[in-house]
């Protein structure tokens, strides 16, 4: 199973629904423990890729990670900004002249991470996003197979594992203690990114 | 929610064309940007101060664009750091070869956004150098953290880095003030009333009738501690209590204090307050060189108020002094 | 209700004490009083300015207290004028034997109070004008009625009448400028929220979450009209066509322009709302020679705000332009 | 049927009491049409009247009605500080070395009506305290008792009078028709200070 430039587009429309849609979902996980922004930043931001990537024809995938990644770099802002924009950065140059297939995108996946905790200063376990894509890596370089349904399981099991950490990094930090028992916006905002993945890859 | 705009998909490009049509002779936006530069930028043989952060803290960033205070000012979407490009536009704009400084508040995405701002000014061969404000004592400070907000204290770094620039100061000159204020400034907030989201129309936080949250930053984000409102002069009190510590100051000592609105409370309010503040002070025989009551770095119509203790020594006392010509800080 | 208060009874002369403790190199108490005047007052050969009224309009009047602007600032209860022995201590705290300008706000109690005020410091053989500011177009203007109030065009009153004072007026000069600024300056406001008295704890008037009242006063009373909220520029283009129209502007005409928040709008907003008016006023061949946008004349934490508009001839502009140190309107 | 200092003194009082009880009422009518500070305002000033009073001695009622006139004027502020301080003055001006009989309580209460109408540059029908006090003059004036239950009638009924009126003077004036429907603070205080009198008088 590999990903090609037509499904790499496919899955940044999907996200984008997706985060269209939860929003106000999103907005709302990160005014209990953030500025409550999360969603809104999120749906101007991949919107905007929508409406550039419909717009133009992609040879391979790393050139629509690349455009990807600079939409938001300059239309998010905030933290998840140059956090998304850095992951995608790092996966557009990874992928750069290759074929995507499992371990191309394992390989991806670990240079995603990198960036994140090199531009967010941060580890796993601080309650962020990292605790969704690290997670992920893990389980990827483990196995040979493209497998939508176990990237999307594995995600959402990281995605809840946010909810009982204690945040150290980010905005969610300022509250300490009072960080336990709410999921980091920035995870679930992952989380919807994979699950597009792994229906794109469903979908063939 | 009931807002005085009109979409708020434009609030922010309308309050730019606002803000410089009120003071056209002043500034002006870099077109296609959001960023508000002095007329005059590039200003010749002058290191440029630049700063900004997301949108809703009206008076900052823009109010502070003037003659002996910032050179440009970059605005994000509401409580949003601005992106890099237009971090790099604001930095473009005002540099004349003599380089600039960067005046960051202490959150995640603001560092981000202007790291990544400097990386690309530097890579088109600008001199650029960053220092971040993390002035709030309510958060706190730890190295395996994100560290403490910069809040109302990155007023005090506007106006004397920007001060030392109009001085002919060197970057390294500017930035060693710009440091020095950093070392010495101490902030603390509360809120008695949250502000609402002009995107999502809901508000950061809930409060009862009869409680404040302690310890709030800017951003409409809960505080450290919510707690029933006893009164002003409570409230002062543990506010200096908690603010002054760390500056280690010594009777005869000299500071400046900004008593700042968060937005809806009436100065009425403030001056009450800061009657209370002024006693302490006294009392304790620290000499207020200067005292500054309004609405200077706000959380949209959140109500509350922050208290800012700067310790001056004789350079910071005369860059206060110094005339400004910013619309929100005229000296 | 939910204040940063300590007792309401102490509010005055809490406020008073904490404006005071803040500037104590520009100002002072008069002792036993509720004036405020200028730290060096009597001014020497000197024509004094004096005004005052209800509390809960902050900055006004102290903030307007400076070398430029105001001798004395007289402060009544919240929303409720002055008594005539107040007024007559700031009279005497001022006058230094050139005489004394009283701006009066156009409100019954102000007016009644302040004209006793100067009937007693008459009798004490002191030189005493009245001006009586009533620039809200919103109410009818008749003699068989009240008139119309007096709002945020006082600020002007202030700040030209204080500028011929400071450059040496006589008497009857700096009541010439202060009775051409009343006729060439024109106001009218709206609240999108009504303010919180102290006192009481009750709301002036009620609204609905999507209404707003337009041709609101600056004491917490309802206004002329209870309508739809729509946009900023649908309320920026009612009021600018309300207050227009009586200055009788030609094209090539210079007006100043103040947007002054009530209390609780976010500056974001008066900035958006600015937006709008500065582009009729373009459109119409307006020339705009300032721009004023802040927290003038407030109205404790009501929010909305009001549109002021002062057609300037060449010794306004002057006067306009001079210097001013009090610290709520510094030039 | 006379007033002494003495009952000077307690109408003083009683008036206070009153406006101490009502002041919620008073602030709450002066919310519908003007600004709501009325009761505050009343109750500021006739505490201070009833603790002035309380620690003095006074020959005649001329100067009870002058303590209470100078008190008010400085205590009150807004409209009803200098239109009650002056009512009083003229009512102390009036009695000065004179038994206070029915006769010289309606050249009193005359006299009041004159300095009102002065300093109020208003008249009759304009929906404030005036509407209160001239009706009450007018009846004053036709007989030669001194019958506290007529003047607290008069006084009730002119009071309620002014619910229908448009108000042309004073805060109220701002609303135009729509002042109509409310009746007047300052008038409603006025009843007060009738009813106050009534009841000392009938006290005797
Ligand atoms: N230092 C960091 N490292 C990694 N991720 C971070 C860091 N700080 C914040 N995040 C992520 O960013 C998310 C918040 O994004 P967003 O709300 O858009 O930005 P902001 O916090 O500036 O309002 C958090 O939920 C978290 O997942
Ligand atoms: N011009 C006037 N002439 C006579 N009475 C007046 C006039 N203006 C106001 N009043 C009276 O004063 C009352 C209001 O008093 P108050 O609320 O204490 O003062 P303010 O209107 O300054 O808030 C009104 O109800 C009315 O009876
Ligand atoms: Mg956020
Ligand atoms: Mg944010
Ligand atoms: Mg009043
Ligand atoms: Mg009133």
């Amino acid at each position: 199973m590999k990903l090609n430039a037509t499904q790499a587009v496919n899955w940044m429309i999907k996200t984008n629904e997706k985060i269209q849609k939860q929003s106000d979902y999103l907005s709302q996980l990160d005014r209990d423990i953030g500025d409550g922004d999360h969603g809104i930043n999120m749906a101007r931001g991949f919107q905007a890729v929508e409406d550039t990537l419909s717009n133009e024809e992609f040879a391979e995938v790393s050139d629509v990670l690349k455009k990807t990644a600079t939409t938001i770099m300059s239309k998010v802002g905030g933290a998840a900004g140059p956090l998304y924009g850095t992951a995608f950065q790092k996966m557009a140059m990874t992928s750069k002249g290759t074929e995507v297939d499992s371990e191309t995108f394992s390989n991806m996946v670990e240079a995603a991470v990198e960036g994140l905790k090199q531009r967010g200063k941060s580890e796993e376990g601080e309650k962020t996003m990292i605790d969704v894509w690290s997670p992920l890596h893990d389980a990827l370089k483990e196995t040979s197979e493209f497998d939508g349904e176990k990237i999307r399981e594995i995600a959402h099991s990281s995605m809840e594992s946010t909810k009982d950490m204690v945040a150290t990094k980010g905005r969610a930090a300022y509250l300490k203690e009072r960080s336990k028992g709410h999921l980091d916006p920035g995870s679930v905002s992952s989380y919807y990114v994979f699950e597009a993945l792994s229906e794109t890859l469903e979908k063939g | 929610m009931k807002k005085l705009i009109n979409d708020s998909n434009d609030i922010i490009s309308e309050m730019l064309e606002g803000i410089v049509s009120a003071y056209p002779d002043s500034m002006r936006q870099v077109e296609g940007t959001t960023c508000i530069v002095r007329k005059d930028a590039p200003v010749k043989n002058k290191v440029a101060v630049v700063s900004g952060g997301g949108s809703g803290h009206e008076p900052a960033h823009a109010g502070f664009v003037g003659k002996g205070m910032l050179d440009a000012a970059v605005a994000g979407e509401v409580f949003t750091s601005p992106t890099p490009d237009q971090v790099l536009e604001g930095i473009k704009a005002t540099d004349d070869g003599s380089g600039v400084l960067l005046v960051i508040k202490n959150y995640t995405g603001d560092v981000m956004n202007y790291e990544m701002a400097a990386e690309l000014a530097e890579s088109e061969g600008i001199n650029v150098e960053q220092v971040v404000v993390n002035d709030d004592v309510a958060v706190e400070d730890s190295s395996f953290t994100t560290g403490r907000r910069g809040v109302a204290g990155t007023v005090f770094v506007h106006k004397l880095a920007g001060a030392k620039a109009e001085a002919g100061g060197s970057l390294a000159e500017v930035k060693g003030v710009a440091d020095n204020v950093i070392a010495n400034v101490r902030s603390m907030g509360v809120a008695l009333s949250p502000c609402i989201m002009p995107t999502t129309g809901e508000p950061g936080f809930e409060l009862a009738e009869d409680e404040v949250e302690m310890g709030v930053g800017i951003h409409g984000e809960p505080g450290i501690e919510t707690k029933k409102l006893t009164s002003a002069d409570d409230i002062a009190e543990e506010l200096t209590e908690n603010v002054l510590p760390e500056l280690e100051l010594n009777a005869s000592d000299e500071v400046a204090v900004m008593v700042n609105g968060m937005g809806a409370t009436p100065e009425m309010e403030l001056y009450v307050f800061n009657r209370k503040v002024q006693t302490i002070l006294a009392d304790k025989g620290i000499k207020v060189h200067e005292t500054i009551v309004g609405e200077y770095m706000t959380s949209l119509e959140m109500a509350g108020c922050s208290l800012t203790v700067l310790k001056l020594d004789d350079e910071l006392k005369e860059l206060l002094d110094a005339p400004s010509k910013a619309p929100a800080f005229r000296k």
